[in-house]
């Protein structure tokens, strides 16, 4: 199957994808030789490191060809021949903003800790560097073995970001982290080795991700498969009950590895779902469904009420992770373009929307070192330039039209109200309105309660708005919400294709299940399928998605024929 | 005759072996009693030996064991004039009970398994009741035969054991100015007092010497 | 009777040979060496009979056909692909230990040539073990290991705990002895004979004696002896004292090579002499496999939640290499589901085995990272070891504190370091059989491998995020950056390309099918 | 009655029984040994037994083996005795505990 892969591997000849993967390693590498005595001119190194990594990011971005579903800029070279593993890496249109993302926040982290790091520096910058490479390296790996190890390493150097640099109870803040995300990825380990022994006798060992797509399982091994892979993700990402670590890990974490955590780190479940789990057991997706549709509305609604409660403006923000991360889960489990696009959009509107915030919330707490909501009052004040921003950032995490909260929240409901899969998710959308409603809420009374009032407290009284540092960083994540808010379409003409092949992935394998009398489940799918064609969304053809919406209506035609 | 000497000498080692391990007057449990328990035992051994036609075994067991060995243990035990350190009568500690049930156990567990007539059926065909030739088995020449030839290697082997238990024996036991047994406080003080032998001593010391760590100070 | 014994057969074991004739020299030169002045140039001097033992071990290495033995000493001993790799194991061990020692000994006021010596002689001991034929050559070669290794284990005098543990190794060690030859003597008795090919052959001749109570009785001897050198539940008691109160050199040197060894004879017992199917165990594999079984479940569970409350570090990785020890007997066990000489089955044992083989390898180097770090906190007899002993360490000596959080990672089984590999390739061998109870026990496994996470991340907490309570007297010393850096580009390798070095184990266990 | 080779295994498995019973339950150090060596002497009853009913003597050689082996093990571990009681003064295997504190 691995042809597939190496039909592909034409190209420019520059390895863009490996550049980007393991640049950042080389620069960890670099700032090693740099002594610890010239401060700045490790931060710089670093900076400017980050900075080329993007760069370089963009290169992948422009060879990336808009209308292919397949993977792109592909690289592939024989590594570990005794088990078959080979260094695989390709973009699609679902991995390639995720890496965007990941090189874009990283400058922007490095440039917003500037000043708040002061203890360690270049153990600090060694490593975001090292991190980098690991969050880049999952996204872009082709082979589940490869991603393994990114996935892996990406824990050793945000558990040191969290223990090290973190507030007062970083340390079992961190150990919490990094057990729970490491058990869940050992379980996701023993399901990769059950499905190594169940490709078909006598093929050659492999790890790619392609040759697995597909085995004929039966449905409890789906099941339990599928199982271990989404107690992964569903830790990661994190869905309700295993949500217990974020917070702490939010709060605990300094700006940096908040803004990365959430930022990027989060949606690694996310799209774990999306790349592995969902695709490998289709199957048992059917069966998921429901848990995971219902998981997410709950957290949903339960991460915007614990969010409510908050009195620290960081676990606030924490708490809204929760919730934002249900909007997408809903949108992948709806299976409908419309929906994992919006699930799509809205990890990356949740990266830069929340990574901003947090950002924000760095900015005040290296001024005032508190991040109690009652310590302040009356910012917009001595700060009006930082209660601008604030506000922006938070219009789009509650998703106002216009900014790119909206566009994926949207597609999402639109998605998830359409959704022709075996399940009727529209209950769940209802529920996850009042998410949005009391995410507008709690945002708000936030915002009121920390910006507007009286400027009661004497230390606030002092406080200097924004520096040309932070305008620096914050610019950027501005006019990315805008320009994801108004004209989405670059992202989604490129998800699109991906998208569909995903959902094609899914349904098609679980209709062949249907066909094969492997149970009941397959067959209702088919016939729930052609009762939710009903609502047709109108308002989102003409103004927001049009290829988003024009695919919904085709897979809808699709959709009874799959049945028989 | 055989049954006769057999009963005589496995009952008395089996005996004197008892007494090994628990000595038979309560009030004399130094170690001596053992050791002299057990080099009764070694005779008794020495005997069943020569019941086995292995005569030079007999010998090197006397020789070696009884003679060697076991003077080395009471050199050993008068050496360090070893009194009633033991207080086992009173410690009955549960590790102890549960180990020597589990050996007694075990023992019981492998001698009805001995006992089996089945135990020794795979093997019986190859077994001999009497020696083809009583003279030529046992003795020194045959076993010389042997060990020269198909165990030359072990035989080698042996020396570079003996050697390593030799330089082992020397480096464990020998009584190194350097190093003091004394009570804690006498201890410290002769530390310091080498650390200052030290830096005239050795010049490549004396960084080591620079920082007067006291060696009892974790304690 | 004809002579057995010829010159070309000393070929065979040049590498030992090598490494006893430096060993002796090293203990003469100590002799005859200047009272006070250092012992540094008897560390060189045996790290340069390291070097070229290794040398000649690659060397036999090369020549060798992958699946070929060679008889030597009238089939006392064979040279094989398997002794051969394991050779180079424990000569890097040596080496590595001796390079560790120099410094080390210096700062604790030990600094004798013996001690290099003893080294030498144990890792030649280990080797003439694990190219043993015939049990009792192997009962002496175990002996000559575990002598040395008993006075190495209380070699810094000063330390009291040494001494004790000392003590306790050696008692143990010598009821381990005389377990395993209560077991020699019984094969023996059954079989006629103690060399490992004639005992297969009388098992395979006869296979109601391959299932009679004397040779289960002898096996079970055998392999409670052997458990006690390479610390298997419930014969570990005595490992966390003895880890603990040796020099951190020795215990590195005791935890990859004496482990190593010891697999390496179950491996070789139990490939070449116990191949029969005796009894069964789920419809398939060896009689031996229950034991092992219960065995390798019981190791891990006690290595690792006696690991969790230790406070002390090298307690800690005392039962950690517990824990290691049960994962080990896994690939044995998988082993025992093929034949070597069946030519359809003999991938199950190349395979299981194989792991157990590249699992020792980066254990080894994994150890010597990690303890090569804790060997250089101390000083004057005592060794200062306690967690909160590591506070902060990792800032105050960044290389030192790198090694040894890379050493943990890797034992901890954490990608991309070997001991990741390791694991992964073990337990892809245990799965691939698809047969429920090693599915089980591979869960198992895991399940412990998220149990040690815990303690092995406890270390990193204080390396990186406690700081110091008390000033922890920290020497330099360039042996042990050498060996940390040697061990740590190791690690990286076997973690990363891997490829080699899985080629050498399959490669080693190929020429067990032969004889 | 004859007496045969079961009579020789059952008396060394006894004398093996009463070492471990020594090892597990006496606590002075150098009895302990003194209950190795005990083991260690039933082993080498084994061999010669089993070495006499087969009509061979392999197992005389081994028993040889045994005992140098034996007199090494004495070396050492008396030394390690000696040197373990200047230490500390006692041989007392349960006192053995400084290092759980």
């Amino acid at each position: 199957m691995d042809l597939q892969i190496a039909a592909q591997a034409e190209g420019s000849g520059i390895p863009w994808l490996s550049l980007v993967t393991l640049l950042p390693l080389f620069g960890a590498l670099l700032v090693t030789t740099v002594p610890r005595a010239h401060e700045g001119l490790l931060k710089g190194l670093a900076l400017g490191w980050s900075l080329l990594v993007f760069g370089l990011s963009l290169g992948i971005y422009f060879n990336f060809k808009k209308d292919s579903a397949d993977f792109q800029l592909v690289e592939t070279h024989e590594w570990i021949k005794s088990i078959g593993v080979r260094y695989a890496l390709g973009v699609d249109g679902i991995s390639l903003f995720l890496v965007m993302l990941s090189t874009f926040l990283t400058p922007i982290i490095l440039l917003g800790s500037w000043t708040a790091i002061e203890k360690r520096v270049k153990e600090f910058l060694i490593c975001f560097l090292v991190l980098e490479t690991a969050m880049i390296g999952a996204l872009v790996s082709l082979d589940i073995f490869l991603f393994y190890i990114f996935w892996e390493l990406m824990l050793i150097p945000m558990y040191l970001l969290i223990g090290v640099w973190g507030g007062s109870n970083r340390i079992a803040a961190t150990v919490k982290f990094f057990l729970m995300t490491a058990v869940g990825s050992l379980l996701m380990l023993v399901a990769i080795f059950y499905l190594y022994f169940k490709r078909p006798e006598g093929s050659p060992p492999s790890f790619l991700l392609s040759d697995y797509i597909g085995l004929s399982l039966t449905s409890t091994e789906q099941n339990w498969l599928f199982a271990a892979f989404a107690l992964a993700f569903a830790i990661k990402v994190p869905m309700v009950p295993f949500h217990t670590w974020l917070p702490r890990a939010h709060t605990e974490a300094p700006t940096a590895g908040s803004v990365v955590l959430a930022g990027v780190l989060l949606k690694m479940g996310t799209y774990g779902f999306v790349r592995f789990a969902m695709p490998l057991f289709p199957e048992a997706v059917t069966v998921a469904t429901p848990y995971i549709a219902g998981l997410a509305t709950f957290g949903i609604v339960y991460g915007a009420l614990l969010a409510l409660a908050q009195n620290d403006v960081k676990k606030l923000v924490a708490y809204s992770s929760v919730s934002h991360l249900g909007f997408v889960m809903l949108g992948l489990a709806s299976l409908s373009v419309a929906g994992v696009q919006g699930g799509m959009l809205q990890m990356l509107n949740h990266g830069i929307s929340t990574g901003a915030l947090f950002l924000l919330v760095g900015v005040i707490y290296e001024r005032r070192h508190t991040r109690q909501i009652a310590d302040f009052g009356g910012i917009t004040q001595v700060m009006p330039w930082f209660a601008v921003m604030f506000m922006v950032v938070t219009l789009s995490s509650i998703g106002l039209p216009g900014t790119n909260g909206f566009v994926g929240e949207f597609l999402v409901f639109v998605g998830a109200f359409t959704a022709k899969g075996d399940f009727d998710l529209r209950w769940h959308v209802a529920v996850a309105a009042t998410g949005v409603i009391l995410g507008a809420f709690y945002m708000l009374w936030m915002f009121q309660r920390v910006m507007f009032g009286p400027l009661k407290n004497e230390k606030n009284k002092q406080l200097k708005d924004m520096n040309l540092r932070e305008w620096v960083v914050m610019l950027p994540l501005i006019a990315a919400i805008f320009i994801m808010g108004i004209k989405p379409q670059f992202m989604l003409e490129r998800m699109e294709p991906s998208v569909k092949k995903f959902i094609e992935q899914v349904q098609t394998q679980k209709s062949v299940a249907a066909k094969s009398g492997s149970g009941g489940t397959g067959a209702s799918g088919g016939v729930t399928a052609t009762r939710t064609t009903a609502p047709r969304p109108t308002v989102l053809k003409t103004t927001l998605a049009p290829a988003a919406v024009k695919d919904d209506h085709a897979g809808h035609g699709h959709a009874p024929g799959e049945g028989h | 005759m055989e049954a006769f000497f057999f009963w005589l000498f496995g009952l008395g080692a089996v005996l004197s072996a008892f007494f090994v391990v628990f000595p038979p007057f309560p009030n004399a449990r130094a170690p001596i009693h053992s050791a002299i328990s057990m080099v009764v035992c070694f005779f008794f051994l020495a005997s069943i030996y020569a019941l086995l036609s292995a005569h030079l075994l007999a010998i090197l067991q006397v020789l070696v064991y009884a003679g060697a060995i076991m003077v080395l243990f009471i050199f050993v035990i008068m050496l360090l004039n070893i009194e009633q350190d033991e207080k086992e009568e009173i410690q009955i500690k549960f590790m102890k009970v549960v180990g020597g049930a589990l050996a007694f156990s075990t023992t019981f567990g492998i001698v009805t398994r001995l006992r089996d007539p089945d135990f020794l059926a795979p093997i019986s065909a190859q077994l001999v009741q009497e020696l083809q030739d009583p003279t030529q088995y046992g003795n020194l020449k045959e076993i010389g035969r042997l060990l020269f030839n198909r165990y030359l290697l072990p035989f080698e082997l042996t020396s570079i054991l003996l050697l390593v238990a030799i330089i082992g024996a020397v480096i464990v036991a020998k009584r190194d100015p350097r190093v003091t047994w004394l009570p804690e406080g006498v201890k410290q003080q002769t530390a310091r007092q080498r650390h200052g032998k030290t830096v005239l001593d050795s010049s490549e010391n004396a960084v080591q010497a620079e920082a007067p760590t006291s060696a009892g100070d974790h304690h | 009777m004809e002579i057995t014994f010829q010159a070309s057969d000393l070929w065979g074991i040049l590498p030992v040979l090598i490494l006893m004739v430096f060993a002796s020299v090293a203990a003469l030169m100590e002799v005859f060496a200047k009272p006070d002045t250092s012992r540094s140039f008897i560390a060189g001097f045996s790290v340069v009979g390291c070097l070229l033992a290794l040398a000649t071990s690659y060397w036999q290495w090369k020549g060798i056909d992958g699946a070929f033995q060679v008889p030597l000493f009238g089939k006392m001993l064979v040279m094989d692909a398997f002794s051969t790799f394991f050779n180079m194991i424990f000569i890097i061990g040596a080496m590595l230990a001796s390079l560790l020692g120099a410094r080390y000994l210096r700062e604790h006021n030990a600094d004798f040539g013996e001690y290099y010596a003893l080294v030498l002689f144990s890792a030649a001991g280990m080797g003439l073990m694990v190219q043993s034929r015939d049990l009792i050559v192997l009962f002496i070669n175990l002996e000559i290991m575990s002598m040395a290794i008993y006075v190495l284990s209380g070699f810094v005098r000063k330390n009291r705990r040494g001494a004790e543990a000392a003590l306790k190794y050696f008692l143990m060690g010598s009821v381990a002895s005389a377990v395993l030859l209560y077991g020699v003597a019984l094969l023996y008795g059954g079989t006629g004979s103690t060399d490992l090919v004639a005992m297969r052959e009388a098992f395979n001749a006869d296979k109601a004696l391959g299932d009679s109570i004397i040779v289960k009785l002898g096996m079970v001897f055998l392999v409670g002896g052997m458990a006690f050198k390479v610390a298997l539940a419930p014969f570990h008691l005595w490992t966390p004292d003895v880890y603990d109160g040796a020099p951190s050199p020795v215990t590195a040197f005791m935890a990859a090579g004496v482990k190593a060894a010891g697999f390496a004879v179950l491996i070789r017992l139990f490939t070449v002499t116990f191949g029969y199917d005796a009894l069964e165990f789920g419809a398939e594999g060896k009689g031996w496999v229950g034991l092992f079984y219960a065995l390798a479940v019981a190791t891990m569970f006690a290595g690792n939640l006696a690991a969790i409350p230790q406070v002390n570090v090298k307690r800690m990785l005392a039962y950690s290499s517990v824990a290691h020890a049960g994962y080990l007997v896994v690939g044995i066990i998988v082993g025992a589901f093929g034949d070597l000489s069946n030519q359809e089955t003999a991938g199950t044992v190349i395979g299981g085995n194989g792991a157990v083989l590249y699992y020792l390898l980066t254990y080894a180097f994994s150890t010597f990272l990690v303890l090569g770090a804790i060997s250089l906190f101390g000083k004057d007899g005592e060794e200062f070891v306690h967690l909160s002993d590591f506070a902060g360490m990792g800032f105050k000596r960044p290389f030192v504190g790198l090694a040894l959080t890379l050493g943990l990672l890797s034992l901890a089984g954490i990608p991309p370091m070997g001991g990741f590999f390791a694991k992964f390739y073990l337990f892809r061998e245990a799965m691939s059989l698809q047969k429920p109870e090693l599915m089980w026990l591979t869960l198992i496994a895991i399940v412990n491998s998220m149990i040690a996470l815990y303690y092995y991340l406890r270390v990193i907490v204080f390396l990186y995020m406690k700081e110091p309570t008390r000033e922890v007297p920290v020497f330099e010393s360039k042996g042990a950056v050498a060996v940390l850096c040697i061990a740590l580009a190791a690690v990286l390798v076997l973690g990363l390309f891997p490829d080699t070095y899985v080629e050498m184990a399959r490669r080693s266990l190929e020429s067990l099918a032969l004889r | 009655m004859t007496i045969g080779l079961t009579h020789y295994l059952v008396l060394a498995a006894v004398l093996f029984g009463i070492g471990s019973l020594g090892v597990m339950v006496r606590r002075n150090a150098i009895v302990v040994f003194m209950c190795i060596e005990l083991m260690l002497n039933a082993v080498n009853l084994t061999f010669i037994a089993f070495s006499r009913f087969r009509g061979e003597m392999n197992g005389h050689v081994i028993a040889f083996f045994v005992m140098a082996v034996a007199a090494a093990e004495a070396a050492v571990g008396l030394a390690i005795i000696l040197n373990l009681f200047r230490t500390r003064k006692s041989l007392n295997v349960d006192e053995a505990n400084l290092m759980r504190h």
